[in-house]
């Protein structure tokens, strides 16, 4: 009985190996027509004549950036309803997009992208979260992948890495902005910086506000807190005690609400400051349920490109299941502007690679290098001798508790 | 010497073959290609194996029920990382402790610089072994309180000292050492395994990791099918008669939790080396329990049942189950039941991993001896023997396959 | 005093408030076979335990051809608990663990067999060889003592040959019928090249021709191995043809000891055993 | 420094730690209790306790708090019971290991499921009137549910202890811990013994969930995997089986795990100045938890207030 059960078993395993690697020639040759079973989500098959540009979309729907990932991606996907197809080199294609979730974990992202890389892919996109980024950008290197990064922050992702580019700004600008907001408008002497043991962002970014901060006369106070803290409490009151006139929390999302629902137990009056990460509902909700002040920096400001946000709060309330993507709001958060403008400047890159499918990732990647795009919601994108965009904008945006919104501050420029 | 039974030299045919084939394969798979996934999950697959079987050697075959996989994998890993890693490349993993690391030696780095190519591997090697053998000293401290405790203390106790490992490892204050949990990484890549003659470039990647971990595992099977391996299994089964017979409880499972952790250190390594990158926070309790379970899987006892169960877990999860959470699997995803389309709402993330533990729940509760019960491989070649040599007969035997 | 093999001084167990065995002294000649008796919960087992060093005897001593293997007094909370004589006669600790008093030459089998069940019955016996061979780790796996591992496997098909268990070498232990089982955990015990034997019960559970056989069985082991048998053993037929002395406790007191004839007909014996006349009827 | 000011100074850690300590109190008498009949740990409870925060995200969107929270405690009970009858029952006879392992995979299952139905995000857990009002303790500002708790666990326990010193299930609860199989031969129906522990343990889970996560209001598939280790350790630290010794050890680990957290601060540079620079000493206030378990594994293996096993040769 139970080996019959067990063979069966095995033989479903392999029925699936089967669904799953049909035996694909080296090469596509005709990559709508054979296109692999586990593979378009997307497209319809109709017009199946027209040649695939295909966009990995290298970002986390679980773990601990599993929000900000799909929130991301949210941007990408609507860029690509918008704009579903693009001419290259005199040749119409359509652009399909492939997801796999990399699980917010270093351990696991280097296997999902060779699988995004397996799957055929042509340019990839992501991830949000620097250190997965980091993790697998070898994994693009060796396949000779262009990869852009949406909002991966840490300098770390393209240095070092010819394959590796990013459209956000980078941490050191972003400490900097930040660190001149608390000590110049906040008028904070003290700072206390609570960061996550053994993250790549929240260390980096910490790093560059200490080091700014400190140079424009304030102390700093760091502490770490472990994975999987609930119990931000005794932190909270260490910032009470320390004296601190800011607390700068460059976490993920995840445990921004937490941190803040502590600060607004504890009852403290000290202003919240954090980066990129924070710019998502969960952290509005929670700073509207708390009442605390949050201040964070951003890469779009909602209202920036008006006639941008209408279209995109359309599509995004007119399914139920791309609003729980974004939180359950209809808040748009700078890191979707980024996507979207992500996919748009890869289309604009195809573009002047000129080469029409099978593509020659070559052309593509100098092409990269001489991008200068016009971003359509967060502006002007070129790439410096690192493959980082330049970016001199930061926006800086605060909680309005009273009305539960994100509220303009102030656009903040070295 | 011995003549080698038929089961064996099968057995040892079957393996030559595979590592033909990975190297072969390797030659003609381009990473865009869908079938590249069959070479990263058989490098994946071959350091899990290595790492379930050494945690085989300690929870099968000495009956330890240790949980401090993932500890001893970090410190293998993070040892690894540290001797291997570029000096040049030093300054930028170590951005937030400007310049103040503490190890300042890459053997990959001098030796390669030293003999070439070729050097280059040797240091890869030493820091491999030098990573088994931190991992191995750690796991002797860490014994020495933990071994003299009762069976389920000892995994509680286990697992709390790979935590502690990993709040030492992740500690601030020995940041210029370890990066303080900081990801290490710009170290060996898999890349580095390939091998350039004459301008071609041989990809040797899958072929090395898997070959490294199957000496591994050779040396554990060794190991198992020596003298001291009786002496531990005799501890698995009974403890009060296993020293009645002579053998001194405390320093054979000493000497099992530091061979056993030195394999693990090993694999890590390895890891390392298949992710490029170490950060200690993926290394929690959830990476041992997915290893207990593979080896459950594989059925406690067997190393070939470790090694299948590795293999299984990593095609799986990586590769074949994957479709499950994005929405399209065997076609299923086409089916809608009272107007709940599955490929919409029911093959999203994270199923793949919930059909995965039902799997595993369902052989821990009906088939609790793994797949391989507590035979190897050479077993299943005769087996498999048997039942040919009784097909090929005139009158077969109808359900033969119950004997 | 190099006729006793075995000797057991004063010694006391408690456990907690419980006295176990009580001020116990008996000794063992070479080649001499001991029967040691009692009502059940006698404290012969207790006896077995803290002479193998599975217990750590609360008071007392234990010797063997002379060098002292068990040395204990009244430790620590003990101190007041202790309910026992002889305090203050022993100063000296001395504990060794039971595969140290098995390196010195006591072997043993168990109450209830504890063979290695999952293992075969080859196995099982090399599993004892494995304490006295010329090997580490390193050798061992890498297969650098083969000529140590060929004499171990050669004395252990010699001795499964003798205990006529050869043919059953690849059997699963746990698969041999109860009377076999008894018999492999003799030849495991004898694996260990003792020179004092230690049997609990080895004819418990046996019918009267396998106890017969099994008589036979430890007088020819002791002429073979030039052995020591101590024995704990509750048929008396048994007890009273193969032991030239006999011990008796009970309630964890030595009651009487002598050759078999004047046990029999020793008053405070009869009455030990009247309690459990279903006991002494088997 | 007065003793004022150093009452200020650790106060707030000490309030927060008796509240969170107490918590680890609830789950961990489910763990010993569990342990103490069956001599199995529990890998799963701490899941149970997670699953109990999530139903309550579910519940609490759809009925009202007067439905939802009975519903949610009833659920979990349900849980606790269906996991023993499922994947621990046919398992009686099976080695230890074999049954700690079913153990772990339970608790991978339900994470994964929590996973699964959460999409792998954090859920808000909703804020319940009165408990989770702020208010001021010697001028420490804290939430209700932190006074409440203490109060609480007391008194659980002291109706638990009654419910086992006075009833028939509770007289057959430690006769079963005490020898399961002598038990079972006295005509003790030893199934629905453990069934009504697992039932006991499963509702204090769900209490504790209540209590923690109106604390800490994020719900995530990991949330119960660090309370439930700290909770046993709490149990082990107490004494398997004592349900004192698992309320004082997780009171204990509660109290020791906050402090710690603020002892960078409060002994540092800015408090007592007893070191001059920051140690980093807060990112090992989970580690510590597990030092503690060595400590008391080594020294004292069973606990503070638990019984001497002993092993028959």
């Amino acid at each position: 009985m139970k080996k019959k059960m067990f063979i069966a078993l095995t033989l479903a395993l392999l029925m699936t190996l089967a669904a799953c690697a049909p035996a694909a020639p080296a090469t596509p040759a005709a990559p709508a027509a054979d296109a692999p079973a586990a593979g378009d989500a997307a497209a319809p098959a109709a017009d199946g004549d027209m040649p695939e540009l295909v966009i990995g979309l290298f970002q986390p729907a679980t773990g601990a950036n599993g929000a900000g990932g799909r929130q991301e991606s949210l941007g990408t996907i609507f860029a690509n309803y918008r704009q579903p197809t693009v001419e290259i080199g005199g040749v119409m294609h359509r652009v399909r997009i492939e997801q796999v979730d990399n699980q917010s974990s270093t351990t696991h992202g280097p296997a999902a992208a060779a699988e995004l890389v397996a799957r055929g892919v042509h340019i990839i996109l992501g991830s949000y979260g620097s250190a997965v980024s980091i993790a697998s950008s070898d994994v693009f290197a060796d396949a000779g992948l262009t990869a852009i990064g949406v909002s991966c922050t840490n300098p770390n992702v393209t240095r070092g890495n010819d394959f590796y580019f990013r459209v956000c700004f980078l941490d050191p600008f972003q400490g900097q902005v930040l660190a001149s907001l608390a000590s110049n408008t906040l008028n904070a002497d003290t700072a206390y910086v609570l960061t996550l043991l053994g993250d790549d962002y929240s260390q980096g970014l910490a790093h560059f506000f200490t080091e700014q901060f400190q140079s424009l006369g304030g102390t700093v106070i760091q502490e770490n807190f472990p994975e999987g803290t609930s119990d931000f409490s005794g932190f909270m009151t260490n910032a009470m005690n320390a004296g601190a006139g800011v607390i700068f929390a460059p976490t993920s999302a995840e445990a921004a609400a937490l941190i803040i629902d502590s600060a607004g137990v504890a009852g403290t009056d000290i202003p919240l400051l954090a980066g990129d990460t924070w710019d998502s509902p969960q952290v509005l909700d929670a700073a509207v349920r708390s009442g605390v002040s949050v201040m964070v920096t951003t890469f779009y400001q909602e209202g920036g490109a008006p006639e941008w946000d209408a279209a995109f709060k359309e599509w995004l309330n007119a399914n139920p299941a791309q609003l729980a993507n974004n939180g359950g709001s209809d808040v748009i958060a700078g890191f979707t502007a980024m996507g979207y403008d992500a996919y748009m400047v890869t289309l604009d890159i195809f573009q002047r690679a000129g080469v029409p499918y099978p593509f020659d990732q070559d052309a593509i990647r100098a092409a990269t290098w001489e991008t200068s795009f016009y971003g359509p919601v967060a502006g002007l994108i070129e790439f410096d001798e690192h493959g980082d965009a330049r970016r001199d904008t930061a926006f800086v945006k605060t909680v309005n508790v009273e009305e539960g919104a994100w509220e303009f501050y102030a656009a903040q420029r070295l | 010497m011995k003549k080698l039974s038929v089961g064996n030299s099968i057995s040892i045919l079957v393996l030559i073959i595979f590592f033909v084939l990975t190297i072969v394969l390797e030659q003609f798979i381009a990473p865009t290609d869908r079938m590249n996934m069959l070479l990263v999950c058989l490098r994946q697959g071959s350091i899990f194996a290595l790492l379930a079987v050494a945690m085989n050697l300690l929870n099968g075959f000495t009956g330890l029920f240790s949980l401090g996989h993932a500890g001893f994998m970090l410190i293998g890993a993070t040892t690894y990382a540290l001797f291997s890693m570029p000096l040049a490349e030093r300054s930028i993993v170590f951005t937030w402790f400007s310049d103040s690391y503490v190890i300042r030696i890459s053997f990959p780095e001098v030796l390669g610089n030293l003999l070439g190519g070729p050097g280059m591997i040797i240091g890869m090697l030493i820091s491999i072994i030098l990573a088994g053998l931190v991992t191995a000293a750690f796991a002797f401290l860490v014994g020495l309180p933990v071994l003299r405790m009762r069976s389920d203390y000892l995994a509680i106790a286990t697992l709390g000292f790979a935590e502690i490992i990993r709040a030492i490892i992740m500690w601030q204050g020995l940041g210029p050492v370890t990066n303080a949990g900081n990801p290490l990484r710009s170290f060996t890549r898999t890349a580095d395994l390939n091998v350039t003659i004459g301008g071609q470039t041989f990809g040797l990647i899958t072929f090395t990791l898997a070959f490294l971990s199957a000496v591994c595992i050779f040396i554990i099977f060794l190991l198992v099918t020596s003298s001291y391996g009786r002496a531990f299994k005799a501890i698995r089964e009974d403890e009060i008669a296993a020293e009645a017979m002579g053998i001194n409880l405390f320093k054979h499972k000493q000497l099992s939790f530091c061979i056993s952790s030195f394999f693990v250190g090993v694999g890590g390594a390895l890891l390392a080396i298949f992710m490029g990158t170490v950060a200690p926070l993926q290394f929690r309790a959830a990476m041992t329990y997915e290893f207990l379970l593979i080896v459950v899987l594989g059925g406690i006892g067997s190393i070939t049942g470790s090694i299948v169960g590795a293999m299984l877990f990593v095609f799986a999860s990586m590769w074949w189950l994957r479709g499950l959470d994005s929405g399209t699997f065997l076609g299923l995803d086409r089916i809608t039941i009272f107007g709940v389309n599955l490929g919409e709402r029911v093959f999203v993330s994270g199923f793949r991993m919930v059909v995965f533990s039902v799997i595993i729940m369902c052989i821990v509760l009906f088939f609790r001896r793994g797949l391989c019960g507590d035979k190897e491989l050479p077993y299943y070649v005769n087996k498999l023997r048997e039942l040919i040599a009784r097909k090929s007969k005139p009158k077969p035997e109808a359900g033969g396959a119950d004997a | 005093m190099p006729d006793n093999v075995l000797r057991v001084d004063d010694l006391t167990m408690q456990f907690g408030g419980v006295v176990a065995a009580n001020n116990v002294c008996l000794e063992v000649n070479k080649s001499e076979i001991v029967a040691l008796i009692g009502p059940n919960g006698a404290g012969k087992t207790t006896a077995f335990n803290c002479i193998t060093g599975v217990y750590e005897p609360t008071n007392g001593r234990v010797s063997l051809n002379g060098e002292v293997i068990a040395e204990s007094f009244p430790q620590g909370k003990m101190k007041d608990l202790y309910k026992g004589e002889n305090r203050g006669k022993y100063t000296q600790s001395v504990k060794l663990t039971p595969d140290r008093i098995t390196y010195r030459g006591i072997s043993r089998t168990f109450q209830n067999v504890r063979l290695f069940k999952a293992l075969t019955v080859f196995e099982n016996v090399m599993i004892a060889k494995h304490m006295r061979a010329k090997q580490n780790v390193f050798s061992a796996t890498f297969r650098l003592n083969t000529k140590e591992e060929k004499r171990m496997r050669e004395e252990s098909m010699a001795l499964l040959e003798e205990q006529k268990l050869d043919h059953l070498k690849d059997h699963i232990a746990s698969s041999l019928p109860y009377g076999l089982q008894r018999r492999l955990e003799v030849a495991r015990a004898l694996a260990t090249s003792p020179s004092l034997l230690l049997l609990d019960e080895p004819a418990a559970g046996m019918n009267p021709q396998e106890t017969q056989e099994m008589a036979e069985f430890i007088h020819e082991i002791r002429d073979r191995y030039g052995l020591t048998i101590l024995l704990i053993e509750h048929h008396m037929g048994l007890v009273m043809q193969i032991s030239e002395r006999i011990y008796v406790l009970d309630f964890g007191k030595m009651i009487a000891q002598g050759t078999p004839d004047e046990i029999r007909a020793d008053q405070r014996v009869i009455d030990a055993y009247l309690g459990v006349a279903e006991d002494a009827a088997n | 420094m007065g003793a004022y000011d150093l009452f200020r100074l650790f106060f707030p850690y000490i309030l927060s730690g008796i509240s969170i300590g107490g918590q680890y109190a609830l789950i961990a008498i489910g763990y010993s209790m569990v342990y103490s009949i069956l001599r199995l740990i529990n890998f799963a409870h701490g899941d149970v306790f997670m699953v109990g925060g999530l139903f309550m995200v579910f519940a609490a969107a759809t009925f009202p708090l007067w439905v939802a929270i009975p519903l949610v405690v009833f659920l979990i009970v349900l849980l606790g019971f269906t996991i023993e009858r499922v994947a621990y029952k046919p398992l009686r006879t099976a080695p230890r290991m074999s049954v700690m392992i079913s153990a772990i995979g339970v608790s991978y299952l339900l994470q994964n499921l929590a996973l699964y139905f959460t999409g792998g995000l954090n859920r808000m857990y909703p804020a319940f009137p009165w408990i989770s009002d702020t208010i001021s303790v010697f001028g420490v500002s804290t939430r209700r549910v932190t006074v409440i708790t203490p109060f609480l666990v007391v008194a659980l326990v002291f109706a638990l202890v009654w419910l086992i010193n006075n009833t028939k299930v509770g007289i057959a609860m430690r006769a079963a811990a005490k020898d399961f199989d002598t038990a079972q031969l006295m005509g003790i129906k030893i199934n629905s013994v453990i069934s009504t522990t697992f039932i006991i343990g499963s509702f204090l889970a769900a209490i504790g969930s209540i209590l923690f996560f109106t604390n800490f209001p994020a719900v995530f598939p990991a949330a119960g995997a660090m309370p439930g280790l700290k909770a046993f350790v709490a149990a082990v630290f107490g004494g398997i089986g004592s349900i004192p010794g698992a309320v004082i050890g997780g009171l204990l680990i509660g109290i020791v795990e906050t402090v710690i957290r603020g002892a960078d601060i409060t002994l540092g540079p800015t408090g007592l100045g007893l070191f001059n620079r920051s140690l980093d000493i807060a990112a090992f206030s989970d580690a510590f938890t597990f030092v503690l378990l060595v400590i008391v594994l080594v020294f004292r293996p069973t606990g503070l207030f638990g019984d001497k096993p002993t092993d028959k040769v």
